[in-house]
């Protein structure tokens, strides 16, 4: 195959796929009678545009990230976690529970106690659907979808009942919250006049730690055989069930950092609606990184500015909130059929014969002629 | 500055909601508030709304809004407090308003509370007076915010009538999930309930479910006058409303008078922040003494300034 | 019932090429076959066999070249247009759905049966029988397909393709997974069936090759190298043509051992996945240094031993004495800590993860040990300087040793196996039909290192279905039926029949 | 006794929309496509469902017929939607799991958006009522449990033996299950298996489609965006209790909707208990039912999840 016919696949295939993106983002944009142009250009490029923007399209890269790094190591030990919600939400209670017994202890130590906190609650939910299917073989398919109500409904009791903020009930309705925790919890918002925050190194330093446990240490090694091959990992001498459940846990436990960090870093309380659906676009931001750390900090970043974008369209361009939905839908469906596009060489090697046909032919006609 | 100067008489309000201004709940009343001021203040106001908010995109949508000079943003729920009060500490030049709490966060924000127990109370007297059974439905959401306030004023106005009512409290622990109120509704009404309530935008499920039983002498008092205008109307015998326009009005005067935040500004029917209405379709399911009872209890709220000697709402507790 | 209406006199396959992204797997190739002919075709792993067999099916369309079927151009787009000239395919991989009885199994192919809101299974029902006594393969209609012995899907399979009405059948090494007996069979009713049929047959085992065909074809890299007629060569040229040296399978003709035993096996009780005695009240042992074969029809027990002895599968009483320790019970990383070696009888799902490099199926079983790794981070310089020095040492044709384990060929799979195995020195080693499905070469340098190791001193439990690899590489024959051992003789004494009557389950002395 | 009467009439019709997506569903695995889109398709049904009767239905003679015109407009597009789906992951071979997501957020925004732009807020339509079998209704208990529902409740019951029969006794069953399980066996016997599993894409769409149309015209009659709630996800999640076989996932979705009903009338009876934990009863039920009944799952399709294309050996 020649390199320059290899490219010019790679390109048209890259283009019709924008195409494709767009005729079908246009089909329902003209539905309902938008800018449809205008709608994408907002949705690419107006985050970018200026400080605030690229900083909240950061801010929303650290939970995805860390969601994403947890959905990995889960995703290649063999078990798909789609409970990050839930787990993310047990992290939170966790953090808060922490923050508010122990107000008065120094940032250096509360913040990395309440994090801890926070993995610990985020893995214990996780451990549950590990166990059922190492130990009972319940898919965790079900068991994920199940608990992430199931702690929905827990986080509830949690902050209308224990942990709920004394000022709902002397000057407010009981909203389900807590109080806003101590100030000594409060990471960094390192440039000011945004909303980004120390969580962001913090992620990319989870990225380089999960880098190093999967390809570069032997826990790793083995959860990763257990994921690819669990024939051959049990052959292997490799405690398949602990290793599901060591992983389960580790994905829970980084969703519940992913929940530590948005309160100790934007919401600065446990409110509801902070998970804000974080559990499932991290799955997609895990696999379109290619489960792989290195992939999945550029796909958070695309995932933020795709959800940050997307969001500024209804007050841009004027397209109701829930086409945020639809425009997120379409772009993972043609992403991820492209990818696989790219990365079929059978299809590339007969779209090329093809063209070689063509092209002899009009040779074939040329000497004719 | 000079700018700011120029159009001074026009105020930019900013509104951020969980969900959407047709929800038939507690944005639309607010959505609803705003524009009925628009038509009350012809120029005065300039409009934008945020729907479908979660936590950390209201923060982005406050940025922007703050970049794009408005004077008032509302954050349109408790949870936006934490929010608003940063934001108003880093934006002073700005007002802010938020809502459910009598709070006082900053020198720019004001809060607003609905004190809901009172419509809840109004609609308590009704059931519990009107109830042949003598059991009554309540489908809530989440018990807290304002639906825990509803409900609780009309637990204690169906008990201040009717001692031997029985109110079966049932939760869908969802506020938008209608699916699941018409399920609770159901259950209910299969239990005896013959006249059921709820708040929130879950609430219209359950309604759902009593229209269902047409002819049936199953009835629903409602939160949002709204409820009395949708087809499912002629089950409905009576609904309060929110006047949110009051609210912004009260804010646009205080803006006029220069006064940029620092006061709660409460809703109830003394200030004229409810409306009540009976259904006119259904008026003659009321009889006299439940309207005289009605009444009373409306006189005593709109002639006293406190309320609370009648509708005690964190008292009630039922679970 | 007849489903074809025309018979193939002639099948020529004219300059077919087919290529996959960077690999020409069929270059060229051109070959004839007549009514009532059987055509051999050989050659080494991955030389295009099942490739040219798959174009000639219709489940893949050449890039170049034609088929003619009686001097008529035809244009196969899926195996039902192959179907319907009557050609038949048994493939190498059995395409069987597990959890699908023999009947749906067949019905699935049999559109006749499918009436619009009903299958009708009486139907294939009466056709498999009509199959059955014709060619006398008798089948059980109604067993799922997971509780049929290898020997039992092949037949199946046979089955099958003759249900749907197959003149001209295709095998795809039908035999590497049978037993003698069968194998022996198998080729005595294709005899039988090639008076009328015409087949092609694939094998690396040239004594079918002789026995059966009457024309041979010879491919290597993609290309026919030789063509010719079965008579007129010995199986020792075919191997040469095929191989492009001489290919000599080793002889273990040391002296017998004098060291003690390495494995005891003590009246072993051991449940199958379906719950019955695999293995019932078996003792065997094993000397230091010795090879001893393990014969039998597979399903006998053999891969429970080989699992209960690695620890994969409970033992339900008896002692797996190790170089003097009971190991029965143990977890697999005791047993493999105690220095097992085992060749797993599922080389592709078992015995690599398939996804992982080959450098990286080289450390399976040692990620933990000092070697490979300190403080639980992996020595990667170490790991693959050892992977590339095995690599050459196992002649494994890969580019790299970064290539995925699971797109090497079958050979290359189990030399990566071996590799790992040998390399670990264990004390014993357990080696579950190491050579199945692999060409001659490969044969040859597996069996080599097997008694190399052998006469290095190790202990090797060969299990085996092929008694000619049995008896050339052990010192001791043991022959296995229904979980128990049945005899065990010096291989001087291991007759092909002997050992054939024994695994029938004969006992020795009744039968003389 | 009424108490248990009412729990258990009222689980009937509670678990049909769960049934019929998951029944889909089902068909969809079978074939060894996991759709976890199931949510946006359910989404989309319940909208175009009521959209029928809403617009063109109202004040037409026979307004009812309307109703059943949207049942079959949402089944259609619903149809359509799994064969697009199918385009995503069985042509271009995408991950199912993430196409899946891609789905349900696109089905669920294009229903919320075109709600939002051609209706406005949370409606109502007069819907599909409760048809009592004549007679049959009448008797005591019995009558309620059974013979007072829904109609769309009556064919929901009726499609599990249809499924069943469809699955195990018919040629598309047997191949249905032949390329959810093998599909390079089902290919080298001349079934198309990509056609196979995009049939079954249909057929899986057009249920979840159903499935949200009955949410929106009979269950409840009423639409808003954000009806389904997570319903979908958990019929994906019943086809895994229910092991792929028909009956059993109708055991679930009775399961999951009998502790439902019975959870309410427990909040009914008014104890003083938070009620978050009643709430979460019927998830935790599933789960602890399944976890209990330890059963292999070597019934499933095992080649779930994997594209199928002849040359590429994965
Ligand atoms: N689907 C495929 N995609 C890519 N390459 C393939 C594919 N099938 C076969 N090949 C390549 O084509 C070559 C021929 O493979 P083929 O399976 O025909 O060999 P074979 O002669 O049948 O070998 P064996 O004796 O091991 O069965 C191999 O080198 C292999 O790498
Ligand atoms: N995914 C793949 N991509 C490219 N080539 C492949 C792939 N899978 C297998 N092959 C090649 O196809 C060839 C034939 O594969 P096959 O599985 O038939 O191996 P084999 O040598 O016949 O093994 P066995 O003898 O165990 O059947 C091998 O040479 C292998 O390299
Ligand atoms: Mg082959
Ligand atoms: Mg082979």
């Amino acid at each position: 195959m020649t390199k320059r016919f290899k490219t010019g696949y790679r390109i048209g295939v890259i283009l019709l796929a924008i195409i494709i993106t767009m005729l079908l983002g246009a089909v329902i944009l003209w539905a309902i009678g938008a800018d449809v142009f205008k709608t994408y250009m907002v949705i690419l490029t107006e985050p970018l545009k200026n400080k605030i923007g690229v900083t909240e399209v950061l801010l929303r890269m650290v939970p995805l990230t860390i969601i994403a790094l947890g959905i990995t190591v889960a995703y290649r030990s063999g078990i798909i976690n789609i409970g990050a919600e839930g787990q993310m939400a047990m992290g939170i209670l966790a953090t808060t529970a922490i923050a508010l017994a122990f107000p008065n202890l120094p940032s250096g130590v509360l913040i990395p106690f309440a994090i801890l906190a926070g993995m610990v609650g985020g893995a214990a939910w996780g451990f549950i659907p590990g166990f059922l299917k190492a130990k009972l073989e319940v898919s965790e398919l079900l068991s994920t979808v199940m608990l992430n109500y199931i702690a929905a409904q827990l986080y509830t009791f949690f902050l209308r009942g224990p942990m709920l903020d004394p000022a709902e009930l002397t000057m407010g309705s009981g909203t389900p919250q807590s109080m806003r925790l101590t100030r000594n919890l409060d990471l960094t918002r390192f440039i000011p006049g945004t909303r980004i925050h120390s969580g962001l190194f913090i992620a990319i330093g989870l990225a380089v730690l999960i880098f190093l446990l999967l390809w570069k240490t032997s826990y790793g090694y083995k959860m990763r055989a257990a994921g690819a091959s669990e024939r051959a990992a049990r052959y292997g001498g490799i405690n398949v069930p602990k290793y599901l459940i060591i992983a389960m846990m580790i994905s829970g436990g980084f969703a519940g950092i992913a929940g530590s960090i948005e309160i100790a870093g934007v919401h600065r309380r446990a409110i509801e609606g902070v998970t804000s659906g974080y559990g499932f676009s991290g799955i997609v931001v895990a696999l379109f990184g290619g489960l792989h750390p290195a992939g999945i900090l550029p796909a958070a970043f695309f995932f933020g500015l795709l959800i940050y974008g997307a969001d500024m369209t209804q007050r841009l361009v004027g397209v109701p909130a829930n086409m945020v939905q639809v425009l997120q839908g379409i772009i993972i469906l043609v992403i991820v059929a492209t990818k696989m596009v790219l990365a079929n060489p059978y299809l590339m090697q007969r779209v090329e014969s093809k063209f070689a046909a063509i092209a002899a032919k009009r040779s074939n006609l040329e000497v004719q002629a | 500055a000079a700018e700011k100067e120029a159009d001074s008489d026009v105020i930019k309000i900013a509104l951020i909601i969980e969900n959407t201004i047709d929800d038939k709940g507690w944005c639309q009343a607010m959505h609803d508030g705003i524009t009925l001021a628009m038509e009350q203040n012809p120029g005065r106001i300039e409009y934008s709304y945020s729907e479908k908010m979660k936590p950390v995109d209201a923060g982005s949508a406050v940025l922007q809004y703050a970049g794009q000079g408005y004077d008032i943003i509302i954050g349109h729920g408790a949870q936006y407090k934490n929010l608003i009060t940063e934001m108003a500490a880093e934006y002073p030049d700005i007002s802010f308003a938020f809502g459910t709490s009598s709070e006082i966060v900053g020198p720019n924000v004001f809060s607003y509370m609905p004190e809901s127990e009172e419509t809840g109370y109004l609609n308590g007297l009704i059931a519990g007076m009107l109830t042949k059974t003598n059991t009554i439905g309540l489908i809530g959401p989440v018990d807290g915010g304002d639906a825990a306030r509803y409900n609780r004023g009309f637990v204690l106005g169906v008990k201040a009538v009717n001692s031997a009512a029985n109110v079966m409290v049932a939760h869908t622990g969802s506020f938008s999930d209608f699916v699941k109120a018409t399920e609770v509704a159901q259950s209910q009404i299969r239990s005896g309930a013959d006249i059921l309530t709820g708040s929130s935008q879950q609430a219209l499920g359950g309604l759902r479910a009593v229209a269902d039983y047409r002819d049936k002498d199953i009835w629903w008092v409602g939160q949002d006058l709204a409820q009395i205008g949708i087809p499912e109307g002629y089950k409905v015998l009576s609904a309060s409303s929110y006047n949110y326009a009051a609210v912004i009005n009260t804010l646009v005067k205080k803006m006029d008078a220069g006064i940029v935040g620092g006061e709660n500004i409460p809703m109830n029917f003394n200030n004229d922040g409810f409306v009540f209405k009976f259904n006119e379709a259904t008026k003659s399911k009321i009889t006299p003494a439940i309207e005289a009872k009605v009444n009373e209890a409306l006189a005593a709220f709109k002639g006293q300034a406190g309320h609370a000697s009648v509708v005690n709402w964190s008292s009630v507790k039922y679970n | 019932m007849e489903l074809t209406t025309k018979a193939i006199d002639s099948l020529r396959i004219e300059h077919i090429t087919k290529r996959f992204p960077g690999v020409l797997a069929c270059d060229d190739i051109s070959l004839d076959i007549g009514k009532g002919e059987v055509l051999a075709l050989v050659g080494e792993n991955g030389a295009g066999k099942t490739t040219l067999m798959n174009v000639l099916m219709g489940l893949y369309h050449p890039d170049e070249g034609r088929i003619l079927i009686n001097g008529e151009e035809v244009n196969f787009r899926s195996p039902n247009d192959a179907f319907a000239y009557g050609i038949g395919m048994v493939h190498q991989q059995y395409m069987l759905v597990p959890n699908m009885t023999v009947l749906e199994n067949i019905a699935l192919g049999f559109k006749q049966a499918w009436k619009p809101w009903k299958l009708d299974l009486n139907m294939v029902r009466d056709r498999i029988d009509a199959v059955a006594r014709q060619y006398g393969l008798a089948v059980d209609p109604d067993a799922f397909i997971w509780q049929l012995s290898v020997g039992e899907q092949q037949r199946v399979e046979l089955v099958k393709t003759l249900c749907l009405g197959a003149r001209f059948l295709i095998l795809d090494e039908p035999t590497s997974a049978l037993t003698p007996q069968e194998t022996d069979d198998l080729i005595a009713l294709l005899k039988r069936m090639s008076g009328e049929l015409s087949i092609i047959f694939i094998s690396h085992k040239l004594q079918e090759v002789k026995d059966l065909s009457s024309k041979v074809a010879i491919l290597r890299h993609g290309r026919v190298v030789f063509q010719g007629n079965t008579i007129d060569h010995s199986s020792s040229d075919i191997a040469a043509l095929m191989t492009g040296h001489e290919v000599v399978l080793p002889h273990n003709d040391a002296p017998a051992c004098t060291m003690g035993p390495m494995l005891q096996l003590r009246n072993l009780k051991v449940r199958s996945d379906r719950g019955f005695l695999a293995l019932d009240d078996l003792s065997l042992y094993i000397c230091k240094g010795e090879i001893v074969g393990l014969a039998g029809v597979s399903g006998n027990g053999q891969r429970e031993l080989a699992e209960a002895i690695n620890g994969l599968r409970k033992v339900e009483s008896g002692q797996i004495l190790f170089d003097g320790k009971d190991i029965a019970n143990c977890s697999p990383v005791q047993v493999i800590q105690a220095g097992m070696g085992y060749i797993p009888e599922e080389r592709n799902t078992e015995g690599i993860v398939p996804s992982f490099s080959m450098k990286e199926n080289f450390i399976l079983k040692d990620t933990d040990s000092e070697k490979y790794s300190s403080h639980s981070f992996l020595k990667n310089k170490v790991v693959d300087v050892e992977a590339e020095q095995l690599r050459q040492q196992f002649d494994i044709r890969s580019p790299n040793i970064e290539v995925a384990a699971g797109s090497l060929s079958g050979g290359n799979i189990q030399k990566v196996i071996l590799a790992r195995e040998i390399s670990r020195s264990p004390k014993f080693l357990i080696a579950v039909y190491p050579t199945r499905g692999l060409d001659m070469g490969a044969a040859e340098f597996i069996h080599k290192q097997l008694l190399q190791k052998r006469n290095e001193g190790v202990g090797i439990l060969l299990i085996s279905e092929e008694l000619e690899e049995i008896t050339n590489l052990s010192d001791q024959v043991a022959v296995i039926f229904k979980g128990k051992i049945q005899k065990v003789l010096p291989s001087s004494e291991a007759s092909r029949r002997r050992l054939g009557i024994l695994m029938a389950g004969v006992k020795d002395d009744e039968e003389i | 006794m009424t108490f248990i009467v009412n729990i258990l009439s009222l689980g009937i019709p509670f678990s049909v929309a769960l049934l019929i997506a998951s029944l889909g569903e089902m068909f969809n695995q079978r074939s060894g496509i996991f759709n976890l889109g199931c949510e946006g398709m359910m989404a989309m049904g319940a909208f175009l469902g009521m959209l029928v009767p809403y617009t063109i239905g109202q004040g037409a003679d026979v307004p009812g017929i309307y109703n059943y015109l949207g049942l079959l407009l949402a089944s259609g597009v619903g149809a359509l939607l799994g064969l697009f789906f199918g385009l995503v992951v069985v042509t271009f071979r995408a991950p199912q799991g993430i196409a899946g997501i891609g789905m349900q957020m696109f089905g669920v925004g294009t229903a919320g958006t075109l709600f939002r732009h051609f209706i406005g807020g949370t409606q109502s339509v007069p819907g599909i009522n409760t048809a009592p079998i004549p007679g049959l209704s009448k008797i005591p208990i019995l009558g309620t449990l059974f013979f007072n529902h829904n109609p769309m409740v009556y064919v929901a019951f009726l499609f599990v033996p249809i499924a069943w029969y469809i699955l195990f006794k018919t040629p598309w069953g047997l191949r249905v299950r032949a390329v959810g399980t093998h599909p390079r066996a089902a290919d080298s016997i001349g079934i198309q298996v990509n056609k196979v599993r995009f049939q079954a894409l249909a057929v899986g769409g057009a249920l979840a489609g159903l499935a949200g149309a009955y949410l929106s015209l009979c269950q409840v009659k009423m639409f808003s965006d954000e009806i389904i709630a997570g319903r979908g996800f958990i019929a994906v999640a019943l086809v895994y209790f229910g092991h792929w076989h028909p009956v059993k996932i109708m055991a679930g979705a009775l399961l999951f909707a009998l502790a439902q009903a019975l959870q309410l009338a427990i909040q009914g009876l008014g104890i003083d208990f938070p009620y978050e934990f009643l709430v979460m009863l019927p998830y935790a039920l599933v789960i602890v039912v399944l976890a209990f009944s330890r059963k292999s799952q070597k019934t499933g399709p095992s080649a779930l999840g994997k594209p199928f294309n002849r040359e590429i050996r994965t």
